[in-house]
């Protein structure tokens, strides 16, 4: 059983990577959090048109944005763990996960709260809030797959072809409101023409993005390891049953 | 008594170990729901219109796909045959496994219900109206679910058979659940419907630990 | 203190802006809490496998046969 | 105490399995009932546990029929199917456990030792090998005791040191006066026990 | 290509062996699209509007609960191998089993669509354009829900994960194929919908097989 | 025509079963596999067969590797896992049938013959007992013929006269130069076969 930890070889070497990151992660986020929702609470003015809700932009764009990319990113990585079958590829994706499910459902909520005062209701069935929509359920399947095998090399793999199937959904989501008109509002910022926003507006959301992204990489490195010493765990719990 | 505490534990804490149960179901619910709206179209009053059928279709079929659980994982693993034989009479043993199939996959249900309620814009009262249904209505779905699960044990693909079984004795449920809602909605006496409800309820808990327990007799044969 | 009130007002919107800061803070929080207590437990029963491990493999090397 | 069969007969799926088939065990035996894949075997075993109903003959228990006073046979036996019992993500101990609160017992340690469980008492049973689980299942036998064991292949998928350690067991079960009905492939050559071949009885019949 | 043909052939016949396999489905879809109306009330102005999206949900949840049929049984009785070691690529295996699955499953629910439209009084266009819909969108129900079988073929209790998996990625079809009937019945155009079906179909075609054929040779492990 | 595995591993649920496992078989060869129960025998049948990806090793035909040209291993041999491929409500005949279309062959009565099935060849499969299902399974090796057989169980619940019946045709097949790979339980003293005992190989890994 000596054998088996090899696999856990370049682990080892991963987890020495990323806790000497984490510190720094964790101290970015911090800053830039503060940073962020001061300029998003004090700093910014109110939009003409959309009052103070426009505050709730800088929660709701980029919960969005990460929900979109953190399952870019687990298709990605899966796609890795597919074709070069290394573990650690598998186990981020599935660390990955729990992540963007709450991100999406921030969207959701945020979005739908932003929806009230400016659409008139919580939720319309349009073609953004649905793709949306189906991107959770997409996230709460994989988990599913994670949960129901208990042979956990197959289920990497199953997981992994459930991703790159919905990844089909991530450009139904970004472009939906450019191909079929829809009460949301259409990109503003991630657009071929550079920003369209005033930069008043412009350099919170960016600030709160970058802070969600780095918390998104403290989440992420706390539940790597996780995933990697649990997967460790069995294999050594295994490992003393055989004696 | 214990021993009817210590099985209800048991299944309790089967459930929760294994997890990806609940979410899993809750997230059927919740799909099943919103294929609805999507079915029918965003016009808001049309969804108040029939959201009180739509979530109570929907609690019926999620239920539904759950009743397996009563007792399949039991019996594929014999432990069904030891908990017959024991001294705990067959009828309360199956008693036991119903309470823990409503708590662990019925209740989950009725607490998200109000989320649900709202996508599909229900005033306030109808939605505290549909949980007081749900919670007197929803125990005769594990009561009558757990016969059908118990005739269909041990099937190799008895899924549609069960539901054929099942959905029908569902009817009335799905029929006085909804008409409370409605009568909340329309702010009119809702007394009537919850209580035959609850009569439904107590009448199927006499009726189907005895029929569940026949049911199950004839599995392990 | 007037400045607070209007603050916490968001012109009208409060209602709606509040809660949305607050779910994302209270999901977000509760997503490191958990994920943070999960590697916890995972390491506390992962320690006594691996020094279990050390001292048996020690003791194999002592009496010269190999792992 | 005295285990009787008169003129059992099995029919499954309008197939007539055994037929006429009686045999009585005493304090202190051991049957051991032999035959070919589906000779009728646990299909026997099932019948005396009560769980098949057979299609004519009758059961007693000292004598008196068991369907006349259920409650009389009742506890009195442990039947162990060929499946194990056990839940995957339940602990050993926990299994245990729970089997020993059902039937009304309470102390599964003892169980544990009997059957070389501890050190991977703690261990979920889902990742244990069959034969871990098959120990598991077996010290039942332990933490809830009965007169009368019911034991469908108990010994398959174990090794030679545990069928040895599981005869001891039996062994002892008997000698303080228990009885014991088994269904195996292999002989476990036995001090004196009794075999019944379902293969003859049918061809008998 | 006589593999392939031999193929359908084969599981067309057991179906029609089994016989219980039509006649099931077509009532749960029967039963499931009945409960619609007795949720709702019966205003005929309502039914109309809903009738659509009944219809479509209905199709979808009970073509669901047959997906399993693809590959479970085959599975469990080591067919399955024998088929993975076959000479016919796994993709074609896959697909062949998918194009059987929706002769005997899906294309009953199509036949019998019309009785149940007209029961939710639907008016005659919005017949043919349902049935049509169903005609062009129904395969890709089939093909997407093969790789959910794959998936979870071999689970203990994989139905509620299955419908987990499929559910959302029917929403587009459930989409477009109530867009189309509502257009034909508001007497618009409602080409582009179908033509959009079409393509979903084409694309599942392409891509489905091969997913499937990857979820199986990891089910056969 | 030769079939060589090299330094196997196989790894269930993170557990390893068996590893550094290799063997070569030839024309007029029989390999027995033994082990206890969970020892693997099964999963190296699997694997042989490629439908179990080895965690690391290869296995070669003809002393090219099978992942690297797969189409020349594809068809060269005959796997009978020990479920019976077989639908209860086709007939034996319909059920053979299929198979032999699938892989591209036509006649299946001589088959029927060979394993004294004619006269129940036209009677469902779900009304057959245990034995009459496994030969008709077998009858699969002689309607779709493959040098290399790849037998899991062969001979659970066949009765003597039966098992017989298999080893002449078992031993036909590698007279004129087939070759084979069997798991059983029980000994069946081929001429001439070789032995792989998995447990023994746990021990030296
Ligand atoms: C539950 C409802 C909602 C969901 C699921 C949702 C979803 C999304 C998504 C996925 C994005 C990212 C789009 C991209 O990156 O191209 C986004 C961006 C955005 N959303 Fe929402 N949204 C919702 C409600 C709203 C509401 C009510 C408003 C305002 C009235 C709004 C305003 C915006 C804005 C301004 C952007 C930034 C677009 C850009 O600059 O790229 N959203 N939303
Ligand atoms: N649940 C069941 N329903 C119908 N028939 C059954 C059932 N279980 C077994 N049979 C049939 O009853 C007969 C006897 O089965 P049984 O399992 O008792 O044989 P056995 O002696 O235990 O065989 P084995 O040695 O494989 O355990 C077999 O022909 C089998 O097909
Ligand atoms: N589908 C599977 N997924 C995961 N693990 C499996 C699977 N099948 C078998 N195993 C495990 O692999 C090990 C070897 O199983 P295998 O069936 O190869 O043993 P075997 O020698 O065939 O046993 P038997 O004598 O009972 O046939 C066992 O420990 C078993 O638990
Ligand atoms: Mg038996
Ligand atoms: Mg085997």
């Amino acid at each position: 059983m000596a054998i088996d930890l090899h696999r856990f070889a370049n682990p080892a070497r991963f987890l020495r990577i990323t806790s000497a990151i984490f510190p720094w992660a964790a101290i970015v986020t911090v800053l830039l959090l503060a940073v962020g929702l001061y300029l998003a609470l004090f700093v910014s003015p109110e939009d003409y048109q959309q009052g103070q809700t426009v505050r709730i932009m800088f929660v709701h764009v980029p919960a969005a944005w990460m929900a979109m990319s953190i399952y870019i990113m687990m298709a990605i990585s899966s796609a890795t763990g597919l074709i070069w079958k290394h573990p650690v590829a598998d186990l981020s994706a599935k660390a990955a996960a729990p992540i963007g499910a709450c991100f999406t459902f921030l969207a959701l909520v945020t979005g739908s709260l932003w929806g009230q005062p400016m659409w008139g209701t919580y939720w319309v069935w349009d073609a953004r809030l649905t793709s949306m929509l189906i991107l959770f359920f997409l996230y709460l399947g994989y988990m599913g797959i994670w949960g129901s095998f208990d042979d956990q090399s197959k289920a990497a793999r199953a997981a992994a072809i459930l991703v790159l199937i919905g990844a089909i959904n991530v450009p139904i989501i970004k472009f939906s409101v450019d191909w079929w008109n829809t009460l949301h509002q259409p990109a503003s910022v991630a657009t071929m023409d550079g920003p369209k926003i005033h930069s008043s507006i412009l350099t919170p959301l960016l600030v709160m993005s970058l802070a969600y992204t780095s918390l998104f990489l403290t989440i992420f490195i706390i539940r790597v390891k996780a995933e990697i010493l649990g997967r460790r765990l069995r294999i050594l719990r295994l490992a003393n049953l055989e004696e | 008594m214990d021993k009817f505490i210590s099985l209800i534990a048991r299944d309790i804490r089967l459930a929760v170990r294994q997890g990806s149960a609940f979410t899993m179901t809750l997230s059927f619910f919740v799909v099943a729901v919103t294929l609805y709206p999507l079915g029918v179209g965003p016009e808001l009053n049309i969804l108040t219109r029939i959201g009180p059928g739509v979530l109570w279709v929907g609690a019926l079929l999620s239920c539904l796909l759950t009743l397996d659980r009563i007792f399949q994982a039991d019996f594929e693993d014999g432990s069904l045959d030891q908990l017959m034989l024991g001294s705990l009479p067959v009828e309360f043993m199956a008693l036991a496994k119903i309470i823990a199939h409503w708590l662990t996959s019925v209740v989950p249900l009725i607490l998200i219900t109000p989320i649900l309620a709202v996508s599909l814009n229900m005033p306030a009262d109808g939605i505290w109206a549909m949980m007081l249904a749900l919670l007197v209505g929803s125990p005769v779905l594990s009561l009558i679910g757990a016969i059908g699960a118990g005739l269909t044990v041990g099937m190799k693909r008895g899924g549609v058979l069960l539901s054929l079984l099942v959905l029908p004795l569902y009817i009335p449920v799905l029929i006085f659940g909804v008409a409370a809602v409605e009568a909340a909605i329309a702010v009119l006496p809702m007394g009537p419907h919850i209580l035959l409800l609850a009569g439904m309820s107590l009448g199927a808990l006499v009726i189907c630990p005895v029929a569940a327990a026949a049911a199950l007799r004839l599995a392990v044969e | 203190m007037s400045t607070l009130n209007e603050f916490l007002d968001m012109g009208g919107y409060g209602a709606f802006v509040w809660p949305a800061y607050g779910v994302s803070a209270i999901i977000l929080a509760s997503l490191i809490v958990l994920s943070v207590r999960h590697l916890r437990m995972i390491e506390r029963e992962l320690k006594p496998i691996e020094q279990d491990r050390k001292s048996r493999r020690r003791k194999k090397t002592l009496t010269g046969d190999t792992v | 105490m005295s285990l009787t069969a008169v003129n059992l007969r099995c029919i499954r799926q309008d197939r007539v399995i055994f037929t006429d088939l009686g045999f009585s065990l005493k304090a202190g035996e051991i049957l051991w009932v032999q035959g070919k894949n589906g000779a009728g075997k646990s299909s026997l075993l099932r019948m005396i546990a009560g769980l098949l109903k057979p299609a004519s003959g009758e059961i007693q228990w000292q004598g008196t029929s068991v369907t006349e006073d259920p409650d009389g046979y009742q506890n009195q036996f442990q039947y162990i199917g060929h499946q194990e019992a056990l839940k995957p993500v339940l602990s050993a101990r926990e299994n245990l456990q729970f089997w020993a609160d059902y039937s009304g017992n309470r102390d599964v340690s003892a169980a544990l030792t009997q059957f070389e469980l501890e050190k991977i008492a703690d261990s979920p049973v889902g990742i244990m090998s069959a034969g871990q689980k098959k120990r598991t299942n077996l010290a039942r036998l332990i933490s809830s005791p009965a007169p009368l064991w019911i034991l469908d292949e108990p010994v398959s998928s174990l090794d030679t040191h545990y069928i040895n350690l599981f005869k001891q067991q039996l062994e002892k079960h008997v000698a303080v006066g228990g009885m014991a009905l088994l269904a195996t492939h292999q002989d476990l050559n036995l001090a004196g026990s009794r075999k019944l071949d379902l293969d003859t009885v049918k061809a008998s019949s």
